[in-house]
């Protein structure tokens, strides 16, 4: 087997150990703990008072646009990353191209920050 | 063959060190924290369990979680709620991976390095809105956005402050990493403490710490997405908190403080005294965190976001582009 | 290509009103919840963060004083009302022996007089730093909790020490202060002057109690998270504040120098040289920055007091059985809180006929809902906390 | 290569287990009932979708995948569910009954694409499995032969974010012009 | 010095003033401005009050229930006349505060609400409201305050009996001997 | 609002970071105790031979918590001749700590120093109903009480 699949291979080990922590240890704690269900006690906590509504009302999330950039932002850094490590081999048309890159995109930020958009109404 | 260099035995081996590193981890900082805290707050904290300083609080806490009812609310979506303690424990565990305690002490250097830490870790938060979410309940869900909001405005300084570092070592491998600034003779914090200023504030706010906390926040959302939780799936939270803490310190640690090299030794010293040299700066970062907490009060969603977009990301950005041109025009 | 701006901000609209508009969302806080500070309710109307309406619910904790001190005689009402507001017991009882006195027209020794001063201005130091210890831990720091709580201890040390009790001292008589208890075996009925060594530990609480306020100034006043936090939240003008009857360190921040030490005659403050703290903003930062400034006053005047203190009697002439003559008589105090008064309608009995309790945080917190709208969801604790109320005192 | 041989290999084996969970998590994207459970099966396809990249060596668009997309469009995904009138409770029907045209276009764009990419790769045969494309080759590649369209994907991006704040922001008003 | 304020003379004149300007009467006993309107001009004394005088201070509101059938504690000294009578105080922030004082049927109390005057009012007014049926006309939400939704009577009404000391016998009753001291008032529980 | 970190920040981790060197001023509970002043209220003492169950404390209680009972007893004379004496003997005296308030009127009204408070406080109960107190159990609690503290003039 290839070092490659060694490691991706032990990353999925790893992934599967987390997963697996939890159950055995639930598994564990499932002889030991009582169980001794009533309403009040599955009722969701509602500082105490009967819940109003479902929990699950929709919620205005102000800092929608805050995603959009993040995303956008987010695939630019992810660009910036094969040029690090390349950055002294790709020279200084390497370092032009990715600065004219990170320029673009930091205008759209700097658009933002003049819209406003940075701001909670 | 040897046993031992069978892959599938080694791992399991790993495997197993690394199960009893997680919680072993999150007793001893769990424990600074308690003492730590009490002190800043001229108490003496824990004192009883295990008698001498109360050492075996957080054993004597674990037991207790054993024998505590395991509640799920009749309102909660069942399956995602039992789902989301795992997959903040599993993004967790991945982390360690690829933590390098020395020059050959680690469970596999991967290529990606640091790039894997950075995506493993933003998967945490879809455990955490799913809690959130989960629970039927508006405190977690409120708490589960608020943890979504911080991700996506922290996420961003926290891989642009690590391309500076990247850049230097010219890899992303985390022991390339370490080895670059054992080649250059200084740990990275000296030309990138912009971007180890901008790391430990975003790492902060990826821990949900103070002034980070707002998800959990307990004067405003009770205890946020883990509100409903109880029992063992509440000790998964606490479990993943510390042991992230620490691994993010470590990571942090390798990234900016050198790792587990330290100035003046050889390799072969390096060998068995890295480890100990890495729990040193991770204690030391760890420390520093824990003072924060104890020091700061929370800031609110609104002024996080402004703060990591107005400031953070141009700084990062800026520290980038000064690197790089650092970089290939010396 | 022409872009057509009102179509655009027209497709913006319409997203914005439509798509994102969401149904409003009905979150409780209270009545248990980690910063109400005991079961006070709020029924917020909110929509994601930010709030619509906040309805307060109270009288999870009503007692009945007013009911309960139609049936007590004098004294026993003496060690009722001082767990109205619990934080600062001992202010609470001066009003109403203050009261009773007025009716039955009695002078105070002026040793009394001055040992009541004292234990007032330390209730008022005790309260201001719960309020200084939990103030910062709704906003998110733990820390200054511990150390103003562990100067209030010494304070309360000395109440302690002089009252018998740290909460509720029931110190109070009517004519002058509790003139003597069940002293021990060996001397039965003995004075409960101020113990021997009271003033030097006086002294070296207030030393202590200002070093803390440094302390807490360092820890709080400075940090750039917390003035983002206070600095032009919850503004309240002063005629706002007054219509509602917001009285005490809330409406000093305002701006107004209302002062019930300096008004009413009490308390013989006439005689000490201190400041009435106000600030001029109103909000969050002022409030807090109030009360710890009023700290450091309080403990000005204490040490004036026990430097002046006049030798004398603990106790006026009075009869064995109490009996207020008929009449009726307000008198309100300056408390921690706020203006705290007692309205006394005597008909000539052991106890009153009818007892209003005016307090000062139920007229505080009934501005909440007109504070409250429009913030966001971690403003409603920051507001709330700098209210400073006590649920005893909201309910009585 | 015959299928024989092809399935000797175990990290085909790997592929199939992998390949299945991600169409069987795909299917339920669209069938589940509860938009949120929708969302967070497409989470699962996606970290398929990843293990499917690792296994073709590409360990960065994997990890690029997990990044972006479970890291940060999943998360815009959740928002747009919790912004928008769009039932999150659970058992809300999200069915309606144009299920039959859904399933002819995607059967065909299902058709399209295996055409399309059988006739491009189909011959191709992957030499270095098992060995990682190093990142490098990536970035010499990027700033290198395709430096224009990288820089054309930062315009492109620039676009995407000017839309978006535009579309769904409306200007300040005068009053809020001034308070600023 | 605790007795008495010492600008008596001063808050006389001032309740004086205010009393002839809303038609009222002025009493000042004991350091304590008492201002007795009807409850017709009620709203309107307190708007002068409050426009006039400058008495924009809220300080509170409450009623008293003057009647001889008592359920629990001491009837008035010479009887009275059945009335519930309200009580405002309001002042200013230099420190005068004026008590106005109204009347009401003792059956059937009703009274003009405060709150578009005073907005500090509204709980006050719905605390007097639950706790002795009084009815504020024009009040925005005269809910009840303190008492769980559904509660019977009205708690400081002189006439509603305290449970409590109805269901536990007096612990002071049980009696060796005559053991009073001259000066001991009479074993009448003061309470009961 | 922006916010940079600042001297502000710095200084309150001066703070902290200097308590955590001081020492704590709490203490180990069970293993030190902090001793209550002389005056302090923590339980009540009873001497029951200066007790003449005249009712006054059951009388003044604010809340009804002490509850005696006792019989008239004749006492024959120390010395013939003498008068025969009625004495009131106790029979009962419960105090019901759940109830009680602290305020310490029944202290302060009994004629005959048959009351004391002392500084006490360690006498928690499982059950609501063990905090009622017996007069033997009260009786023990007088060998605690402490000297008066003396006084500032």
């Amino acid at each position: 087997m290839s070092a490659y699949f060694q490691d991706y291979l032990t990353v999925g080990v790893f992934a599967a150990l987390g997963v697996m922590l939890v159950m055995m240890m639930l598994g564990v704690a499932a002889i030991l703990r009582p169980h001794h269900p009533n309403p009040t006690k599955l009722m969701p906590y509602e500082c105490g008072v009967d819940p109003v509504g479902s929990g699950w009302d929709q919620t205005h999330v102000r800092y929608y646009i805050f995603g959009l950039l993040f995303v956008i932002f987010d695939v630019e850094a992810i660009f910036v990353f094969p040029w690090a490590i390349m950055a002294e081999e790709l020279g200084t048309f390497g370092l032009v191209a990715i600065i004219a890159f990170i320029l673009t995109l930091l205008e759209g930020l700097a658009y933002a920050v003049k819209k406003g958009v940075l701001r909670w109404e | 063959m040897t046993l031992l260099e069978n892959f599938w035995v080694l791992v399991a081996l790993k495997a197993l060190v690394i199960a009893a590193v997680v919680p072993l981890t999150a007793l001893v900082l769990g424990y600074a924290e308690l003492k730590i805290s009490a002190h800043m707050q001229s108490r003496i904290g824990p004192y009883f369990a295990g008698g001498r300083w109360g050492w075996a609080q957080l054993i004597a806490d674990g037991l207790k979680f054993f024998q505590k009812e395991d509640i799920i609310p009749d309102r909660a979506d069942k399956a995602v709620f039992k789902m989301a303690p795992a997959l903040v424990l599993m993004s967790t565990v991945a982390l360690f991976v690829v933590i390098p305690f020395s020059p050959s002490l680690r469970v596999r250097d991967l290529d990606l390095g640091i790039f894997y830490v950075l995506a493993i870790s933003s998967v945490s938060t879809i455990g955490v809105l799913m809690a959130g979410w989960s629970s039927g309940n508006k405190y977690s869900l409120m708490g589960g956005l608020r943890a979504a909001g911080q991700l996506i405005a922290y996420e961003l300084p926290l891989v642009l402050a690590v391309v500076g570092a990247v850049i230097q070592a010219g890899t992303m491998s985390l022991n390339g990493i370490v080895e670059a600034q054992a080649a250059w003779g200084i740990p990275f914090v000296i030309p990138q403490f912009l971007g180890f200023v901008i790391f430990l504030i975003a790492v902060l706010a990826e821990l949900t710490r103070i002034p980070f906390d707002m998800p959990i926040a307990e004067s405003e959302l009770v205890m946020g997405y883990v509100t409903e939780y109880s029992g063992f799936r509440f000790l998964f939270f606490f479990l993943a908190e510390y042991a992230n803490m620490f691994a993010m310190s470590a990571i942090a640690a390798t990234v900016f403080l050198g790792g587990y090299w330290a100035p003046g030794l050889s390799d072969a010293q390096l060998q068995y005294l890295g480890p100990i040299i890495l729990v040193a700066k991770v204690f030391l970062l760890v420390f520093l965190f824990i003072w924060f907490r104890w020091t700061f009060p929370r800031l609110r969603e609104d002024q996080l976001q402004s703060f990591a977009w107005k400031w953070l990301v141009p700084l990062s950005v800026l520290n980038i582009i000064a690197t790089g041109i650092f970089k290939v025009v010396f | 290509m022409v872009i057509d701006h009102d179509q655009v901000r027209h497709l913006s609209e319409v997203a914005v009103s439509v798509e994102l508009e969401t149904p409003e969302m009905t979150l409780n806080i209270g009545p248990q919840h980690p910063s109400t500070h005991g079961v006070l309710r709020l029924v917020a109307t909110v929509d994601g963060e930010r709030v619509f309406d906040v309805k307060p619910v109270i009288g999870y904790m009503h007692r009945g004083y007013e009911k309960l001190a139609e049936v007590r005689t004098y004294p026993q009402i003496t060690a009722l009302i001082n767990r109205i507001d619990w934080v600062s017991g001992y202010a609470n009882e001066i009003p109403f022996i203050v009261a009773a006195e007025r009716l039955m027209e009695i002078e105070v020794p002026e040793r009394a007089q001055y040992i009541r001063l004292i234990l007032t201005e330390m209730a008022r130091i005790a309260s201001h730093l719960v309020f200084n210890a939990s103030y910062p831990l709704e906003l998110g720091a733990a820390t200054p909790l511990f150390f103003a709580l562990r100067e209030r201890e010494r304070v309360l040390d000395l109440i302690e020490g002089v009252t018998g009790g740290r909460f509720h001292p029931n110190f109070n008589r009517i004519g002058g202060v509790k003139p003597n208890a069940g002293g021990g075996p060996t001397q039965r009925k003995v004075s409960q002057d101020l113990p021997k060594g009271f003033f030097e530990e006086t002294r070296a609480a207030m030393e202590r109690v200002l070093s803390v306020c440094d302390e807490l100034e360092d820890l709080v006043a400075g940090n750039e998270i917390i003035l983002a936090r206070t600095k032009g939240i919850g503004v309240l003008p002063v005629e706002v504040g007054a219509a509602y009857g917001v009285s005490g360190p809330n409406l000093r921040a305002s701006g107004v120098p209302f002062d019930l030490r300096r008004i009413e005659s009490y308390l013989p403050y006439d005689r000490f040289d201190f400041d009435v703290v106000t600030a001029q903003n109103g909000d969050c930062w002022d409030r807090w920055w109030v009360r710890l400034e009023e700290i450091r006053q309080a403990a000005r005047i204490v040490i004036q007091a026990i430097d002046g203190i006049p030798s004398g009697p603990l106790q006026a002439k009075v009869p064995r059985v109490i009996k207020v003559p008929q009449g009726e008589v307000y008198v309100r105090a300056e408390n921690p809180k706020g203006e705290m008064g007692y309205h006394l309608i005597s008909e000539g009995g052991q106890g009153p006929y009818r007892l209003k309790i005016r307090s000062a945080s139920y007229s505080n917190i009934s501005i909440l809902p007109h504070i409250l709208e429009g913030v966001l969801v971690p403003d409603i604790i920051a507001i709330m906390g700098s209210l400073d109320f006590v649920l005893g005192d909201v309910d009585r | 290569m015959t299928f024989e041989a092809w399935i000797a290999e175990p990290v085909n084996w790997v592929f199939i287990v992998v390949a299945l969970a991600v169409v069987g998590t795909a299917v339920r994207v669209v069938t589940s009932q509860n938009v949120v459970h929708a969302v967070l099966f497409l989470v699962a396809t996606l970290a398929g979708t990843a293990a499917l990249f690792l296994i073709l060596s590409a360990q960065f668009v994997a990890w690029v995948l997990v990044l972006v997309y479970i890291g940060a469009v999943i998360v815009l995904f959740l928002f747009g569910i919790m912004i928008t009138r769009a039932p999150t409770g659970r058992g809300s029907g999200l069915d309606n009954d144009r299920k039959g045209v859904a399933l002819v276009v995607s059967a065909a764009l299902f058709v399209v694409l295996s055409w399309a990419s059988l006739s491009a790769f189909g011959t191709t045969e992957l030499t270095d499995l098992g060995e990682g494309t190093p990142t490098e080759v990536l970035g010499e590649a990027l700033l290198g032969r395709f430096v224009i369209p990288f820089e054309i994907v930062g315009f492109v991006l620039l676009a995407a974010l000017i839309g978006g704040i535009t579309i769904a922001r409306r200007d300040a008003t005068p009053a809020e012009e001034e308070a600023r | 010095m605790t007795t008495s304020p010492s600008d008596v003379t001063e808050l006389d004149a001032f309740a004086a003033t205010i009393a002839e300007a809303v038609g009222g009467e002025a009493r000042v006993a004991h350091g304590t401005a008492k201002v007795i309107v009807s409850a017709e001009t009620w709203t309107e004394a307190l708007a002068t009050a409050r426009d006039t005088f400058g008495l924009g201070y809220f300080s509170w509101l409450s009623a008293v229930d003057w009647t001889s059938d008592v359920a629990v504690g001491d009837p008035p000294a010479e009887g009275t006349s059945e009335r519930i009578e309200v009580l405002c105080a309001v002042g200013d922030l230099d420190g005068r505060l004026v008590i106005f004082s109204t009347d009401l049927d003792h059956d059937e109390p009703r009274l003009a609400s405060l709150v578009p005057l005073y907005p500090g009012a509204n709980w006050h007014e719905r605390e007097a409201a639950e706790m002795f049926g009084i009815v504020f006309e024009g009040h925005p939400q005269l809910e009840h305050l303190y008492l769980p939704e559904g509660f019977v009577g009205h708690p400081l009404r002189k006439s509603f009996p305290l449970l409590s000391r109805e269901v536990k016998p007096w612990p002071g009753t049980v009696d060796v001997e005559d053991m009073r001291t001259p000066d001991e008032p009479s074993t009448e529980n003061p309470e009961a | 609002m922006a916010i940079l970190p600042g001297a502000g920040l710095l200084k309150g981790m001066k703070v902290t970071l200097k308590t955590l060197f001081t020492r704590p001023v709490t203490v180990n509970y069970p293993k030190v105790k902090e001793i209550p002043v002389p005056r302090a209220r923590g339980v009540i003492a009873l001497d029951q031979d200066a007790c003449t169950v005249c009712m006054l404390c059951a009388r003044s209680c604010p809340d009804w918590c002490i509850y005696i009972e006792g019989h008239k007893e004749e006492k024959q004379p120390d010395k013939p001749g003498g008068r025969v004496r009625v004495r009131a003997t106790l029979d009962r005296f419960d105090i019901d700590y759940a109830l009680c308030m602290y305020c310490g009127i029944c202290v302060e009204v009994c004629p005959f120093d048959a009351l004391f408070w002392t500084p006490e406080y360690e006498y928690s109960e499982g059950a609501m109903g063990d905090l009622m107190h017996d007069m033997d159990r009260l009786q023990d609690w007088l060998a605690t009480v402490p000297e008066p503290p003396a006084v500032e003039s």
